[in-house]
């Protein structure tokens, strides 16, 4: 088996944030769409390692912290968003919520 | 293979399996604590029954066995041997992969507890931040049984402990900063901070205790009374995050019936059962390693020299002794009836094999003191490294046990309003102080 | 330290990552997806143990399975699900969402076809485990202050929308 | 303030709802349930973890004690009205025969008198002990449970030396009592006494100033003086309140009125003073019986009863001080054998009435304590 390059895990990042794209654009349940957007920033936060050990600085890997940050904080508010649209109309599908004022 | 068994044994090697990449011994490791903490979960059961009844003046488990030495094992067999229910309305595979993910977890973070300078499984770099991540985890398996039961008081449970969890995390890892914080200090002494080094500190759980054993100080004592606020935060927060009375609210029994394994019986029951005290233990080695200087024996350097090394040397052993004596003792008390009489030989049986053990283990450190051969000092060092980890984490244990028996339950908003209004500015609080007196005195 | 049967673990952690993905995907119930998510996370933070960047792969653990993904199983309890369950799971272009997608994987497989050589015969300088977290707290408070910083008033803005969102009255 | 009378089971007052709530839920508590002390069915209306109303579903318990009544003879009805507040049986024995005995217009005599006083204040502590111990359980402690137990059963010792029997005695009869003290029953009691007051000093060391405890119980609970009286609570739980109530000094029956004593009130109503208050209680009750053994007459034990005990025609309200509140007996005598009607006023049933509005606005686990500390037998408020 020849060795494990850069290469390799910018593949697997690839089929990951194509997943992630998948999901983002067919399903309809908001929570699995916000999943399929933490898919995508984790294909991205692999890119971000993979590259940082290929030039041998860590400047990747900071930024995928950032990123990681960053997630959590999306994470908060769409989960948030969610619920108080799920008060007031009861469903998560995303092709539902076509209201732009309540 | 021989050889990687037989470098082991070798009495210059230092550092763990991990570290060395000795894979038959770090698999041995794992088999050793594996089976260590499951006795020490089933030793637990039986105390935990046994002191909490004489608090409460009873006798606790009196029949299977001598003193109810043999109830746990009876206990595990019958939950063993009980029906597998899953309720029909339930998530099947959700239901079945609950208990094991909590157990898992709980068992995961067991391979960088270090019970000695090379007594771990692996050294990582992270160890702390491992150790807190993924007993963290165990929290998704909660989460799951309560929703796959599909029931209303599982449910509740489960978000009651999810959210008691992840808000009591927040105030433990202040607390465990701050205990970081002060591996990089480098002085000596109650108050000492060195300029020189780099400044730099480890998250690597053997580092931590090292760095105590270089500052000639527990970090409970390291900037009186910061480091012991920070432990205190911590000694709390632990109890939250692993669902003990105090904190039990996802169990409370009175309002939730069992909370989030409401629904599980037998060998599932016993798996979340078997995840508790493991994780109680490993929050324990958390807290035992942070700040009660690990492995360490007390005053290594105040009594330092070949003389005290001996004297502590006997400890292990004489507790041994002691035990057996009580058990022996029990064999006396016993009732002179012929009933008891398999129940006496038992006891008195039972208290040989400890006191032989005892003997044992004085014998060890007294033929290495006579003959002052290298692989005996080298083993009697092991056997007192695991000894005082193992006996500073039983006294956790205990007050566990304690805490059970003395305090009434918290009420859900109390119990956030403890963990987010005093609990995080009051650790938030002693990080900053100590990296204040940190940079002022050094 | 080095790495033991490097190619065996590589193939094994990424094809855990994509199952999960794939899982994630075409779960009809949230939480499963959400498990799947979970498994997908952790052979993740093992490809970060894999890249000698421990730290990123503690934090990885901690703050998106410990944390958001809880967040996540919370918020699947609190909004029913049964009726999400039963009804259509994905939209009415789902062809085009795929079909789109499907290119974007052909664009990035090509590039990558094309740029092999930019990747290869560099050989991957050592970087030593144990100083990677220092080091990563040395660039943190020091080139990437500001952006430190910033961060830390994200997450107070998140944490303040996400309160008043989901409160229902304040 | 809620006033009591314009209270109805789950009129919530609902102000603006911007929202479609879809938190509201209804939650059966019981008959089957840990916390509820028997076979109390409580259908809570909860927000979240708020409760929004109660309502409580009783008489899982009924056995007709009233209806028995019509068809015993007033000898033969005695021992059923200690199965009512089975934890207090002393007491309900006590009311039912000062009650005849007042239809009758007979005077027990002193020295039955005196042991009728001992008796029910030893069983004021044993129902107070049980009620600690299950209180303190409902909220989390679970040693106190076996220690008021523990100590409980020495006065049922007491008991089964005296009568035979341990929860339901049957100790007194009309007229005065069936049986002459045994001997060394005054030891006994001393003994007793001796013995229990480092034992209430212990419990109140494991409780009064444990911060969770007091964190548990202040401002849970609330009840002010005027909704209890309105609604008709007593005992401790009126006293808690701050109304110096006590029939054993209003209006005093036996012979409380030779005893010195105090009467104690609470401030503000909530759970922690009514576990004060409760606690010194049984000390005042072991002053009580202090008193008592000390000053125990010589003489007959019973007064001259006919035996077959037919009243004249009349009807006649008598209450007594149970350790749960006023317990009291109103009979109607036609003038035969056996009573025409008998109707108790039993404390726990009225207490329970008080739930409502204790409750609301409450947490979950507040309802848990409340019943708890409104000390209910299902017995009595079942009958």
């Amino acid at each position: 088996m020849a060795d494990i390059g850069t290469l390799h895990y910018l593949v697997v990042a690839a089929a990951l944030f194509v997943l992630g794209v998948i999901g983002v654009l067919t399903r309809r349940n908001v929570v699995i769409v916000l999943m399929s957007i933490e898919l995508i920033l984790n294909a991205v936060n692999l890119n971000l390692v993979a590259f940082s050990r290929m030039w041998g600085n860590l400047h990747g890997q900071v930024f995928s912290i950032f990123i990681v940050v960053d997630a959590a904080a999306e994470a908060a508010v769409g989960l948030g968003i969610l619920i108080a649209f799920f008060r007031n109309k009861e469903t998560i599908n995303v092709d539902e919520i076509d209201l732009l004022k309540w | 293979m021989l050889d990687s068994l037989k470098s082991f044994l070798d009495g210059s090697v230092s550092g763990t399996p991990g570290q060395l990449n000795n894979q038959v011994w770090a698999l041995i490791y794992v088999l050793i604590i594996f089976a260590g903490v499951s006795v020490a979960v089933i030793a637990m059961n039986w105390l935990e029954r046994k002191a909490l009844a004489h608090f409460q003046v009873r006798l606790g488990p009196m029949r299977v066995g001598p003193h109810g030495l043999l109830q746990p094992i009876a206990d595990a067999v019958k939950l063993l041997i009980k029906e597998d229910i899953i309720p029909a309305e339930s998530d099947k595979f959700v239901f079945w992969i609950a208990p094991l993910i909590g157990l898992l977890a709980a068992f995961t973070v067991y391979t960088v507890v270090p019970f000695g300078p090379s007594q771990a499984v692996s050294d990582m770099n992270i160890g702390i931040l491992f150790m807190l991540g993924v007993s963290s985890l165990a929290v998704l398996g909660i989460v799951m049984a309560g929703w796959a039961s599909n029931s209303h008081y599982p449910l509740i449970g489960a978000l009651r402990s999810s959210a008691q969890m992840v808000s009591y995390e927040v105030a433990m890892g202040l607390a465990v900063i701050s205990a970081i914080l002060m591996t990089s200090l480098h002085g000596t002494g109650l108050y000492g901070v060195s300029s020189l080094g780099d400044g730099t500190g480890t998250l690597s759980m053997i580092g931590i205790v090292q760095a105590q054993q270089e500052q000639h100080v527990w970090f409970l004592f390291k900037f009186f009374p910061l480091g012991l606020i920070a432990f205190v935060i911590f000694a709390i927060a632990m109890v939250a995050e692993t669902n003990r009375a105090p904190f039990d609210l996802p169990e409370a029994e009175s309002e939730l019936t069992a909370g989030f394994h409401t629904e599980y019986s037998g060998l599932r029951w016993s798996l979340f059962m078997l995840a508790e005290y493991a994780a109680m233990i490993a929050v324990s080695s958390i807290a035992v390693t942070l700040w009660l200087g690990g492995w360490l024996r007390p005053f290594p350097n105040l009594l330092s020299g070949a003389t005290w090394d001996f004297i502590f040397a006997l400890f292990p052993g004489l507790t041994f002794l002691a035990l057996g004596a009580i058990a022996l003792l029990g064999t006396v008390r016993m009732p002179k009836h012929p009933y008891f009489k398999i129940q006496t030989i038992g006891l008195a049986a039972f208290g040989v094999v400890l006191a032989g053990i005892g003997v044992l283990l004085l014998a060890v450190p007294i033929a290495a003191k006579v003959s002052n051969q290298s692989i005996l000092s080298r083993s009697t060092e092991a056997l007192m490294n695991v000894y005082w980890f193992v006996a500073k984490v039983a006294v956790f244990m205990y007050l566990y046990i304690w805490y059970r028996a003395t305090w009434p339950r918290y009420r859900f908003d109390q119990l956030m309003k403890v963990g987010w209004k005093v609990m995080l500015p009051i650790s938030l609080g002693a990080l900053i102080l100590t990296a204040i007196v940190g940079v002022l005195l050094g | 330290m080095t790495p033991v049967a490097t190619p065996f673990f590589f193939y094994m952690l990424s094809g855990l990552a994509i199952i999960g993905g794939l899982l994630v995907i075409t779960r009809r119930n949230a939480v499963h997806s959400a498990l799947a998510l979970i498994l997908t996370l952790l052979a993740v933070a093992g490809l970060y143990l894999m890249l000698y960047a421990p730290f990123v792969a503690g934090v990885q653990i901690i703050v998106y399975a410990g944390g958001i993904m809880v967040l996540f199983l919370f918020v699947i309890m609190l909004v029913s699900l049964e009726r999400t369950v039963k009804e259509r799971q994905f939209n009415r272009i789902w062809p085009v969402g795929l079909l789109a997608s499907c290119a974007l994987l052909a664009l990035l497989l090509g590039v990558y076809a094309k740029g092999k050589t930019l990747f290869e015969g560099r050989p991957a300088p050592p970087l030593t485990e144990s100083s990677n977290t220092q080091q990563i707290g040395l660039m943190l408070y020091g080139n990437y202050m500001f952006a430190f910083e910033v961060a830390s008033l994200l997450l107070l803005v998140a944490i303040l929308g996400a309160v008043i969102m989901a409160k229902k009255r304040i | 303030m809620t006033d009591p009378n314009t209270i109805s089971p789950l009129d919530l007052e609902t102000p603006e709802r911007p929202y479609l709530d879809s938190n509201e839920l209804i939650i059966n508590m019981g008959p089957q349930h840990p916390a509820t002390h028997g076979v109390l069915r409580v259908i809570l209306k909860l927000d979240g973890e708020k409760v929004l109303g109660t309502e409580c579903v009783i008489g899982y318990l009924h056995r007709g004690v009233e209806k028995i009544a019509e068809n015993r003879t007033y000898t033969m009805f005695n021992p059923y009205v200690d199965r009512m507040d089975y934890v207090a049986a002393v007491s309900n024995g006590l009311g039912y025969c000062q009650a005849v005995e007042k239809l009758l217009a007979v005077e027990a005599p002193p020295r039955a008198n005196y042991m009728r006083v001992i008796l029910t204040e030893l069983n004021r502590i044993a129902s107070h002990q049980l009620w600690l111990g299950t209180h303190a359980l409902d909220i989390g402690a679970m040693t106190p449970l076996f220690y008021t137990f523990r100590d409980r059963e020495e006065i049922l010792k007491i008991f089964e030396k005296y009568c035979g029997a341990r929860l339901t005695t049957h100790a007194f009869r009309i007229g005065g009592l069936q049986y002459e003290t045994y001997a060394g029953f005054e030891k006994d009691v001393k003994n007793f006494v001796d013995f229990v007051k480092p034992k209430i000093d212990e419990y109140e060391e494991l409780l009064t100033g444990n911060r969770i405890w007091i964190e548990r119980t202040k401002n849970v609970g609330v009840i002010s003086a005027r909704d209890a009286i309105a609604l008709g609570v007593t005992g401790p739980v009126l006293r808690a309140s701050g109304v110096k109530w006590d029939i054993r000094r209003a209006q005093p029956y036996a012979n409380y009125a030779d005893f010195d004593f105090e009467i104690p009130i609470g401030e503000n109503g909530d759970t922690y003073d009514r576990y004060i208050v409760r606690m010194i209680e049984m000390r005042q009750s072991l002053r009580i019986i202090e008193q008592a053994v000390a000053g125990i007459p010589e003489g007959p034990i019973m007064a001259k009863v006919p035996k077959v005990i037919k009243p004249a025609v009349g009807e006649i309200y008598h209450s007594i001080e149970a350790p749960k509140g006023e317990l009291g007996y109103f009979i109607v005598s036609d003038g035969s054998t056996q009573p025409y009607r008998v109707r108790v006023r039993p404390p726990s049933f009225v207490n329970l009435q008080a739930l409502d509005i204790m409750v609301r606005g409450m947490l979950v686990a507040d309802v848990v304590a409340v019943i708890g500390t409104l000390d209910i037998v299902l017995g009595e408020v079942d009958r």
